[in-house]
């Protein structure tokens, strides 16, 4: 079940894996300045990031790595984050992570099938979704990019909903309030500031409520990122800030978009910022309950970075194979979410073979209800390109409907004449 | 007291007072629109009388603002919001144009947008670079934007009340250097809808088109022409997006003549607009091209020359002429 | 191999190739350009050839990337920047607005601005939101920038030439859609100045004006026109600013009405400064008023719908058939 | 000469000083929150900026403050920074904030003149501007805001050429390479962004050059700063961020735009933060000293905070009566730059009382020098419009142009005609 395949993986992209060193090593050696100039850095100013001591570490932080679940499957205590799940909810969380690759693998093969245009997949990311998915309270309120399936699952937006947009008959189309789950969100990075809004309006309401932001690592480049950090700390504002750096931003590492580790971030902004391994749903579920709960009792943001790993392209549009290494997504495959939930949960004996079979076949059942929704879906009336485009109205698109419709009259007309 | 004699700039913070009193929901937001009321006094007074939660001192950052505003418009809120000049919009042109413009779209109608933007916007107060421009067109072009501009105080303030109630993001462009020039406010009456234009002067010959800052000058060059013989129309088209091309076309169906004045440049602006939908529906009816007075294909000058770039009353006649000689 | 058959994408390749290779101030920046060679693969192989310090993967910030861009250019650089969509351009707004396009004339002169930032726009491809608009008319009403689109492969390739050279910054609009348009490419023969029209086809009925993805339309739709005995000129206009009204003007005395298409909507679109300022040069040439097909008022809409959005043959003739019946 | 008087101490500001309390005290009563909510906050995340202990604490840093200089004129020494300058080099320091100061009153009073129509009053930043400016090297590079006229002066720009923008004449005009000194930018931030493209550059030429860049407290809210250093920690460039925290943005106190101290923003990014007395010429210049040759080191980009204040109004337009006491103005006049280098000067027996003297007249050149400079500045021909739009002209330019010409000659003959 955990090892189903997806199209993502397809074996022409191994094919590559005869070269010599990963791209990540390779990238190592070429910074703007030589690193050994590094080396002679002398302490010349006071409050230095000290951890820079190479400036593409930014992987190498596993020591501040929050986890509770090894790749391995064993369970491990943390001295700040703890959890205590029952077996019921434990199997949830796994049920929830196989049923959202089901659906994620579902997508891209009907991408595949031309039913689709184009697919971002979560491969690999259904740890970090999943578990902070289900941290979260009902009247919480979701802001995700475009990859986050998971999330949307643990909201209860029927995964249907989220295929619109990519098959290309809406621009997502659902309505946020029915789930409190925004729109996917295309412009890098915009959506977190929509969070932090959103998040002083239910502090202005007395609400205890709290927000999520979901965004990359490479959005945390962005200028509209930095800004929703400032504002949410200037104004206190109950929302999380949950960063997946699942280390690529398309065909760009890491590296590319800091030379620290992204979460320290936060702290130059007044609020804690906190590293989870991304591939641990126990964890993730912990450190994002503890962010909200901090949001809920009045003291402001909190940045999470899910470390983690996007084990398929960037979108089904993308070719992984041109900038990086087979070997690299192989060593993260060892550590695959799934696989150390199923693990810890058949040598715990909290679930069994009947539950894993039934799941199978729950699986075979959504990824049917999936594919026969999105073929069902009809294409849009032409005519619907001119509807909401305001909400009051407008004289324009009023009289730009009317001409295109007796357009597209006359062509009626003309093809009834030539007949 | 229904009716009473207000600057612009005082008519817009009756109007804002009065939705921050009615609308618990309505919030102002902006740079220094707390305290110091604003750098043009628009926001006088409100947070003293509203508080803090209700009037925001924002970070100093317009993506920010823009992109906070568009979630607590999400959250419920009617955020109107202030950019301090013309020309520090731009931080926050990708929210306004990504995000805010395609929201109700993008939820196929299930979301809301009422956001209002203030721009104090147009030049003629002798200011250094960035504060002095006229960047309409910008987001006119723009679908899901409304793009509007009052040019006397009665609309000020019943413009800035319609634009706070539309459940569409609103750009509100401020005439800045007729901030301090007073006209009737009758809070009683609504002068009639956001984007409809409106006849000022009625003439004849030809048709003058001018919104906001430039009304004015429109109006005082009818009254010159007025005593050379010529009678001159001048319509108020208040609402750059959408445009009410039906009174534009009325006028010019019974002048003949059109002649669209604006600060902007006039390469790619309101009046090209204007000129080629007139010119269409109108086509019959012509006797001269539309012409356009309008700003330079240069970054706005230095305050020492702009009276020269600025359309003044000589250069709408000269247009006037070069029409009628037609 | 002075003349080779390329695709538009190639054609831009090489010619980027060629700059790198004669200029050692010439950079390329922006999002995925290096290892991946974008994701149209137009920078594809630069990177190789020409090093990690010449062909440079930033960071995911559009603001920072034009930003910087003007930083390397005042160092002496010639950055040339990659947008990915046309839908991103937004957050590098303010950057190309306020700073890119005035610094120039901020410095008396002083100072030069050669950056060309290329922006894959345009629809057709069945792609998700923001990945194919067409906001030329934003960035042509802003003084100080040029606005150019190629529409085929040697045009391409020279005008990417012509556009690095030039000391001003250049916005680039690439048709993505035929990307993969094969056409020849003579490397060796400057195909006219960079601001130019060129009439790609001679007729005597009516002008089309067209640039970008719409040349390929207008030109097909010449031929069908032609088949039921209507002539069709067809300029490609190139250039959408500054304009070169004098060849569309030519044209127009000639035959008597023009069509203006573009993919933009049609409101504050090219088309209008197009339609204004020719009904105004050729105003007892016209037979009938420009007409324009282009957008809609409205969100670039989903990739199911887009061919209706889109103009194409149909809506083309459409128009030509309404000019002629004036 | 320190105290000499400069418009902008208008009396009807101190009038109102006689309101209880600090405009400061007030805002710390009302975060978003309640402050109370935050005692009660636990370590509930691992890498918490521990110093948030208040909100509102940014002015309660002094322990991190570098100091050379204390208020009093007393030479103290800091453990990482020290300086040792020669009597020449302190008496020049003292003479060049004299004249910037000078200068700035000139330009104050030449607005209320009426010869300007705005200025931005460096009053009280001379130490910040003056030290910073003196340690850069010719071959450096500054990217100013719209203030520095104090680093202008030490980079020899001549004073009148700053006056052209704000009398109205032109936007800048002067050439930034003939002193390495960038036209100055009102558009908040953006410069930051050049400074770090001009700083890759200078990398890239294999240059030991440094490049320096100038924004306000304010300004550290804007997405482009937070992308300039994100863009200068990846491709470890040679420039050194300048904050002035003059503690106000127009009417905003520095609350408004972050909750922890502004140097601390650095350490994020990846590289450090450094607290320095922006009042402190001596402290200045040591600590952007050290923070430029870090960046000829190839170490790349650092961030200064100089904790000053802005004594005068935002601009000439602007009327701080509205939103802060003049207490605070006063408090802070105990802190003045150029009065406690002249007590040092004084107290070490560096300056005797000509060189007082001297300064003095030096001063009254100067300010002579600027008034008639201005006086005589011609407008702008209004032909000169169309001038510098494009470097390589515009067929449309020459087309308005040449329109213009036509009608201002249509005119000029209908005048004859009138006659
Ligand atoms: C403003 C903007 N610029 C560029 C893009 C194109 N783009 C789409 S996804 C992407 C990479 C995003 O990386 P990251 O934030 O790490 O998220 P991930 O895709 O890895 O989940 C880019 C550059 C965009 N959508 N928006
Ligand atoms: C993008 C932008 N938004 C708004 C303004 C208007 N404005 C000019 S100065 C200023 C405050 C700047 O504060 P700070 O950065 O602290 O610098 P200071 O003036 O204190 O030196 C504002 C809001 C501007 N110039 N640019
Ligand atoms: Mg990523
Ligand atoms: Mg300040």
């Amino acid at each position: 079940m955990t090892v189903e395949s997806t199209a993502a993986r397809k074996p022409s992209r191994s094919s590559n894996s005869s070269g010599a060193g990963t791209k990540r090593a390779t990238a190592k050696k070429s910074p703007g300045k030589a690193p050994a100039k590094k080396a002679a850095a002398k302490s010349a100013t006071r409050d230095a990031a000290q951890r820079e001591a190479s400036p593409h570490d930014v992987s190498q932080h596993d020591s501040e790595l929050v986890q509770l679940l090894t790749p391995e499957g064993k369970r491990v205590e943390h001295p700040e984050f703890s959890i205590d799940l029952s077996p019921d909810e434990l199997r949830g969380l796994y049920r929830d992570m196989v049923l959202t690759r089901r659906f994620d693998a579902e997508a891209t093969s009907l991408q595949r099938q031309g039913e689709l245009g184009l697919w971002a997949s979560l491969l690999g990311q259904e740890a970090a979704q999943i578990g902070s998915g289900r941290a979260l309270r009902d009247d919480d309120y979701v802001f995700p990019t475009y990859r986050e399936h998971g999330v949307a699952w643990c909201r209860g937006v029927p995964p249907e909903n989220l295929l619109g947009m990519f098959r290309g008959v809406n621009h997502g189309g659902w309505d946020p309030n029915t789930n409190n789950f925004q729109l996917y969100t295309i412009v890098i990075g915009s959506q977190t500031l929509h969070a932090t809004g959103y998040a002083m309006g239910v502090a202005k309401d007395g609400a205890d409520s709290a927000v999520i932001a979901y965004f990359g690592d490479g959005a945390s480049s962005q200028g509209d990122v930095a800004e929703s950090f400032t504002f949410s700390a200037v104004y206190n504002a109950p929302v999380v800030f949950f960063c997946q750096n699942n280390q690529w931003a398309i065909s760009e590492p890491t590296e590319k978009q800091t030379r620290v580790p992204l979460y320290q971030r936060a702290r130059g902004y007044g609020f804690p910022g906190v590293r989870v391994d991304g591939n641990d749903v126990l964890a993730c579920l912990a450190v994002t309950r503890s962010a909200l709960e901090r949001a809920r009792r009045g003291e402001g943001p909190t940045l999470v970075e899910a470390f983690t790993y996007r084990m398929g392209a960037h979108t089904t549009s993308d070719d992984p194979t041109k900038y990086r290494r087979d070997e690299e997504r192989e060593a993260w495959e060892a550590k695959d979410p799934i696989l150390r939930l199923r693990t810890y949960l058949e040598s715990e004996k909290i679930a069994d073979a009947a539950f894993f079979t039934s799941l199978e076949e729950e699986s075979e059942v959504l990824g049917k209800r999936v594919r026969e929704a999105v073929r069902a879906m009809p294409d849009p009336d032409p005519m619907a390109i001119f509807d909401n485009v305001y909400a009051d109205g407008s004289a324009l698109v009023d009289e730009e409907r009317a001409q295109f419709a007796a357009y597209q009259a006359s062509f009626a007309d003309s093809v009834e004449e030539g007949k | 007291m229904a009716v009473q004699k207000l600057p612009i700039a005082k008519a817009i913070n009756e109007s804002l007072r009065k939705a921050l009193d009615t609308d618990p929901k309505v919030l102002i937001m902006g740079e220094d629109v707390g305290k110091l009321g604003g750098v043009f006094r628009v926001t006088d007074g409100l947070q003293k009388d509203f508080g803090e939660d209700r009037v925001i001192d924002t970070p100093l950052a317009e993506s920010g603002i823009v992109g906070t505003a568009i979630g607590l418009a999400l959250r419920g809120y009617r955020p109107v919001v202030e950019i301090q000049f013309d020309g520090f919009v731009f931080p926050a042109y990708d929210q306004i144009v990504t995000q805010l413009a395609k929201m109700h779209a993008r939820a196929l109608g299930k979301v809301k947008m009422p956001v209002v933007i203030r721009i104090p916007y147009g030049g003629g107060i002798g200011a250094v670079e960035h504060h002095s421009e006229s960047p309409e067109a910008l987001f006119a072009h723009v679908a899901g934007l409304k793009v509007v501009s009052p040019s006397t105080s009665n609309d000020a303030y019943w413009m800035m009340q319609q634009a706070i109630q539309s459940d569409d993001p609103v750009i509100f462009f401020e005439p800045k250097r007729r901030y301090w020039d007073k006209g009737e406010v009758d809070t009683d009456a609504i002068p009639g809808p956001l984007h409809s234009a409106r006849t000022l002067r009625e003439g004849s010959d030809l048709t003058l088109v001018a919104y906001g800052p430039m009304v004015k000058v429109c109006l005082e060059a009818a009254a010159a022409a007025q005593e050379e013989g010529k009678s001159l129309e001048v319509v108020d088209l208040r609402s750059m997006s959408p445009i009410d091309f039906d009174t534009v076309q009325a006028s010019v169906e019974r002048t003949g003549r059109l002649v669209v004045v604006h600060e902007a440049p006039v390469f790619y602006g309101s009046g090209a607009e204007i000129a080629a939908r007139i010119t269409e529906r109108c086509f019959y009816h012509l006797e001269a091209p539309v012409l356009r007075v309008g700003g330079f294909h240069a970054p706005y000058p230095p305050a020492r020359v702009e009276e020269e770039y600025l359309p003044g009353l000589d250069r709408v006649l000269d247009a006037v002429d070069r029409s009628l000689a037609y």
